[in-house]
């Protein structure tokens, strides 16, 4: 099911002109702090008109302004987790939880996934900020919606609480086929979950597509910031060895990573950092990396720091590595030249790896 | 109280039911008033907010006159309650709860525009991207909310419902059993020498009453209040 | 020089008569205080600076006078009235006479009622309960009342066609058209209707005060009370 | 309004001065007793409450009756004020303006109190933290959002004050010029035959000031409300 | 000044013990979701009452419980920026900013530094997520405090926006001399801004210390995230080389990294994530990294995983590396064993590099 949005809205100050396509899966709005995001999602959403748009869900059409068309916010059935909790004060946890009535069924599943047992008859009054964020995508989730469009919704949750909930939502998106828009500053959430990224800035789209391509675009390094860029890559789950090891295949080779529970031959995308590959003129021996690639440099770019990023040809996959001038001057790369791939085992966490949903298998 | 002979408890039970029953019945209409006045903006609604108000601004004999003209046996409102409900208000304790319900009405939709004026409207939508309908986001957190006001209203609505004289003697006249009322009471033993202290035992009554009510609306009022909270 | 005029309210339009005439005559001017009878013995007993006090109610001048609050001489009655029963309608039809309870009972019919004004506060509610009893109609009429505060809201009850009977004064009834007088009560039946008048004791300007009484007893004032309607009072 | 004369035009004015000095003068002392009730617990809280409850549940006759008594100037009050300050209440204007401001109290605090519950309290904690002592949170946070409060608080306090009518004439009277109000002046006129006419034209003209105020108030509470919502 | 915290607190369903001295610099409280953060906080700046306690900043005590001192909220002097922005809603952004009257001469200059310049006409009602946050913390830092708390300031900002504002607020620490206590979910920031952390779960304090020695603490990566543990060196500029490195001096030799603005001399505290570090048994060559600095390995810790933690000597610092069994196996590391660390130059980034306060030079 896909998502289009069109709309142009004028504030006194700014204004929105967005189109972009959400297919199936998870697609993360990125974009800088007033770059529009919220209105975005509260304009899907139905709480705010925009001045003109078409908005629709598969063959739904959610708002048309031109047709004159505009369904009402509670028959939209998207699950909306707001940027702030917006919890019913006066109900309890419970309460606030199975208000949509139409997954009570799944309360205890969706409170022990979240954490929430023992807040269950709580007020929201008494709630921690991250556990009153919680009970609000607990609520989101047991709305049974359509679609879920999710502002930020993880930005008061610890590392390890997140760590929970991402494999969700995951599962969630590729089993029960809600697609999800999700709202993210947090680059690694979006490198985990996100198929597809709308890049906002300034209350325009900047770029929008498939996350593979647009996490290794060299040229969008400096918006998602030079640490966290990197690439996807496809990969294929070959064995698990018995050392908590987990052989993958990739188109240029073999992959060791931590243990994923996968079975074998299930596809995975893995992201890696383009700040955590090596790069070696010849295969380098004796090193505490497990994984070793051969490559071909397809073209550096230069920032303006002391650092160039090198793309990279690794079978059929592209690579990013980020390394300083004068490495990549010491080893004489450049376009075309032959070079080795070294990439920890340990650098890529289970927050990099995501389950390739069932569509792209 | 043994000034207080038979006739004068017939008034205190006479007022407790008028005031119960005009309090009671005017909070539908006044909840749908104030939610119009609050949440709308429509064509008439300078002209609705200054009708709630008008029993406020007009001395009561004059809203009593009026309730006369409209709701007597030969008002047009009245005949028509009489043709199709076979209802009479006029000199009836019906009227005299009517009476007490319009002039208390500007006080309970006051207090219940600035509940509702108060709710948070982030709180509604987040009700109806749950998918609930307009009619259920009133119900299950509009409602709950503005709790505390309602109440505050309709304790208003009530105490001034018992002090209630001019328009009430106006409209139904003063009949005992059926519209004396204790503010008609008091009245009529003021109006002759030396009839202070009867008057006095039933102010006293008639404040013991209204303080119940009124200890009681708070208690009620704060437990609701700690609730929407969220304590 | 200005006096005030505590009055009965009922007495507005006869006094405000009576006061603009002697202004005329005199060169003094009079400022017209009108409330209830209570409301206004009240007040010249809580220290109200009024010259002259005129009541509908016998009552609250003895309870005045008692109180210390008039001055000499002692109040003297400026005028009578009459009490009449009043029916919905410009008239026209003869007027009744009342022999018996079945007669009240048949223009009341089923459902309806006698307005009169409060029968155990207000003046002219006193004098019909009087009237009612002297007559052997109380028992039967009493539970078909409707008392009001005061005599013009029982007026304005039969006026509108509300009651079909009411019990005012005859000065009222005279000067509505929207009732008319269907049996004029026997003065015997209840206590003479007086207008007592009197000096107070606090009053700043007793000697004009004294001579607008003075002009109130005389013809000349005496022939405006009638204008409207009162009756002289009972020598 | 040809059918006004003089003598009406001088009770309309009155009531204006009377109903101004009123709302404007009872607004301090609203604002702390509401204040007080909202925001403290004190043992004489249940009492207070009652106290200012009193004028709605008293028949208005009675408060008149008690202010003349407490007021006068035989009363206690009425000699301490007098000995004191040489100012007399008893039958001036003023006096009218203190019944009016009585009878309105509890619609202004009631107002203000739901106003003041409805401030969240964690901006008062913000602007604390910032280093603002109480005065200044009061006057910088709490005052502002709670103005919608205020201003339907002194509304209804203004109309309650023009339609006054009970308290007034029995505490001061219905002195032409002095403490002769529009609901006065119109009483008058229902108690003399003919005089119904000259009552509905001073009731048009009521109507029409207090819509007025009305008017003005929602435009300017409006405005308020933008402000105080952030927008 | 140092700020010393000893409250317990009874809530409903959960209690607070908890004691600790935050010395000047920037001390973080870190701990999960409803861990009793916040509560702390409210508790200093004196906002909740505890039971019992006794807080004291320097020589000021603010609470004493015993004492019956307690020290009203405005008269504290301490900055809060609330976990919700809280900002005036009758007020426009100006009013806000500069609602404590007395850091109004700098207003525009911390306009400036969080991008609010063309918001201070608007009401707050108008802004977004992110921008309602910048305000907040700008309200706070106009106060000019005694000293700062800060309940997850940057949560709701882009990785932009907050490498925008950490600097200022270590300047801020550094120079001014304003302490800071800083509640946050992100170890990078953590990391970046600790001179001290106070680890909180359940209500009690679960280790305190110096962040240099918590963040190298292998019995703290389970609580502090595997992928985010790592150690703090103490490194002083030794010279700017002309290709964008900085050339500095370490107590085990020297490092090279991206242009650090610093002038020779100047004293600076590194986060070197474990899983950057790769271990070589021989000197590596032809490899991108710059950095190689030989190490003996200290303690090998193993965790549930595939990985174990290599804690090493480098010159007088201790370093943390995070790799794969299988590669301790076959480089032979045990304890006293040499090696060679390599650290790649990019992998350590401006949010990684922190001032070291006057005090500790
Ligand atoms: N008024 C209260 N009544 C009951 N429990 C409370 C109350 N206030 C806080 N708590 C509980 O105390 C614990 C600590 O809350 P606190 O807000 O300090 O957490 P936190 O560490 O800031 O969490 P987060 O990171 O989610 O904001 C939570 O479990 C919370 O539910
Ligand atoms: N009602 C409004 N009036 C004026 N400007 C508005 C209004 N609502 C939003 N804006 C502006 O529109 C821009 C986009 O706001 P939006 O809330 O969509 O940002 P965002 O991308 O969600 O940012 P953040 O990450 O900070 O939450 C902001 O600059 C904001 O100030
Ligand atoms: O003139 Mo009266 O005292 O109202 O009957
Ligand atoms: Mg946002
Ligand atoms: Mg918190």
């Amino acid at each position: 099911m896909t998502l289009s949005v069109a709309l142009r809205h004028d504030f006194p100050d700014t204004a929105l002109d967005i189109a972009f396509e959400a297919p199936s899966g998870v697609t993360v709005l990125f974009g800088r702090s007033g770059a529009g995001k919220s209105s975005v999602i509260q304009a899907i959403a139905g709480l705010l008109a925009p001045d003109a748009g078409r908005i629709a869900l598969g063959p739904r059409v959610l708002l048309d302004t031109e047709a004159r068309i505009c369904v009402p916010v509670h028959r939209r059935r998207l699950g909306l987790v707001f940027q702030d909790a917006r919890l019913f004060p006066h109900l309890s946890v419970r309460q606030n939880l199975i208000y949509a009535r139409r997954g009570r069924g799944r309360l205890d599943e969706t409170a022990a996934l979240l954490g929430l047992e023992a807040l269950l008859d709580r007020r929201p009054g008494t709630l921690s900020g991250g556990e009153a964020q919680r009970v609000a995508i607990g609520r989101a989730l047991l709305s049974e919606p359509e679609m879920l469009l999710m502002d930020e919704p993880l930005a008061a949750l610890d590392g390890a609480r997140k760590a929970e909930i991402l494999p969700y939502l995951e599962r969630l998106c590729a089993e029960a086929g809600v697609p999800i828009l999700y709202v993210s500053h947090n680059i690694a959430e979006v490198a985990r979950l996100a198929r597809h990224i709308v890049l906002i800035d300034g209350g325009r789209v900047l770029k929008a597509g498939p996350s593979e391509a647009l996490l290794s675009d060299p040229d969008l390094v400096h918006v998602i910031g030079l640490r966290e860029a990197g690439s996807v890559m496809q990969a294929r789950v070959r064995a698990q060895s018995g050392d908590g090891l987990t052989e993958l295949e990739v188109s240029g080779g073999t992959l060791w990573l931590p243990q994923i529970d996968a079975a074998p031959g299930v596809s995975l995308r893995i992201r890696i950092l383009a700040q955590d590959v090596l790069l070696a003129s010849r295969r380098p021996e004796g090193l505490s990396a497990l994984n070793v690639l051969p490559a071909t440099v397809i073209a550096m770019r230069r920032g303006s720091g002391p650092g160039v990023v090198a793309q990279l040809r690794v079978g059929s996959d592209t690579l990013l590595a980020r390394v300083t001038r004068r490495s990549a001057e010491a080893l004489g790369l450049e376009p075309g030249a032959p070079c080795f791939a070294v990439l920890k085992s340990v650098a890529v966490s289970p927050a990099d790896i995501g389950l390739a949903g069932p569509e792209r298998l | 109280m043994e000034t207080l002979g038979p006739e004068a408890w017939q008034a205190v039970a006479l007022s407790l039911r008028v005031a119960l029953v005009a309090t009671l019945a005017s909070v539908p209409p006044g909840l749908a008033v104030a939610y119009l006045l609050a949440r709308r903006r429509f064509p008439g609604h300078a002209l609705l907010n200054g009708l709630v108000h008008l029993p406020l601004i007009l001395p009561p004999v004059v809203t009593g006159y009026l309730l006369l003209l409209s709701f007597g046996r030969q008002g047009p409102l009245g005949a028509l309650l009489w043709d199709w409900f076979g209802v009479t208000l006029a000199f009836r304790w019906t009227g005299a709860a009517l009476a007490a319900a319009i002039m208390a009405f500007p006080l309970l939709v006051r207090a219940i525009r600035l509940a509702l004026e108060a709710v948070d409207p982030k709180l509604e939508e987040a009700a109806a991207t749950l998918g609930a309908s307009r009619a259920r986001v009133f119900l299950t957190i509009t409602l709950p909310l503005i709790l505390p006001g309602l109440l505050a209203g309709a304790l208003l609505g009530f105490a001034k419902a018992m002090g209630e004289f001019g328009a009430t003697i106006t409209f139904v006249s003063n009949i005992p059993g059926e519209t004396r009322t204790i503010a008609s009471a008091i009245y009529a033993f003021l109006q002759i020498p030396g009839g202070e202290r009867a008057a006095l035992a039933l102010v006293g009554v008639s404040v013991a009453l209204s303080m119940g009510a009124l200890l009681v609306s708070e208690w009620l009022a704060r437990r609701v209040a700690r609730r929407v909270a969220g304590q | 020089e200005r006096i005030t005029v505590f009055a009965a309210a009922s007495l507005g339009d006869v006094l405000g008569a009576a006061a603009a005439a002697w202004e005329e005559e005199s060169g003094h001017e009079v400022t017209l205080v009108l409330a209830g009878s209570s409301t206004l013995a009240r007040q010249l007993a809580a220290g109200a600076e009024g010259d002259l006090v005129v009541l509908a109610n016998a009552e609250w001048m003895a309870w005045l006078e008692a109180k210390g609050a008039l001055a000499p001489p002692p109040p003297v009655t400026l005028a009578g009235n009459a009490l009449v029963l009043v029916a919905p309608g410009a008239g026209g039809a003869a007027p009744m006479k009342l022999t018996s309870e079945t007669d009240l009972m048949v223009r009341l019919g089923p459902q309806g009622r006698l307005a009169t004004a409060l029968t155990a506060a207000v003046p002219s509610g006193i004098y019909s309960a009087q009237a009612l009893k002297a007559l052997s109609l109380w028992e039967a009429l009493q539970p078909r009342l409707a008392e009001t505060d005061n005599v013009r809201a029982a007026l304005a009850l039969v006026a509108l066609g509300e009651a079909p009977l009411g019990a005012v004064y005859a000065t009222d009834a005279r000067a509505e058209p929207r009732v008319h007088v269907v049996y004029t009560v026997p003065p015997e039946t209840h206590d003479p209707i007086l207008y007592p008048a009197a000096l107070t004791a606090a009053g700043p300007a007793p000697d004009a005060a004294r001579a607008f009484l003075d002009w109130l007893s005389g013809a000349t004032g005496q022939a405006v009370f009638a204008e409207h309607g009162f009756v002289p009072p009972p020598r």
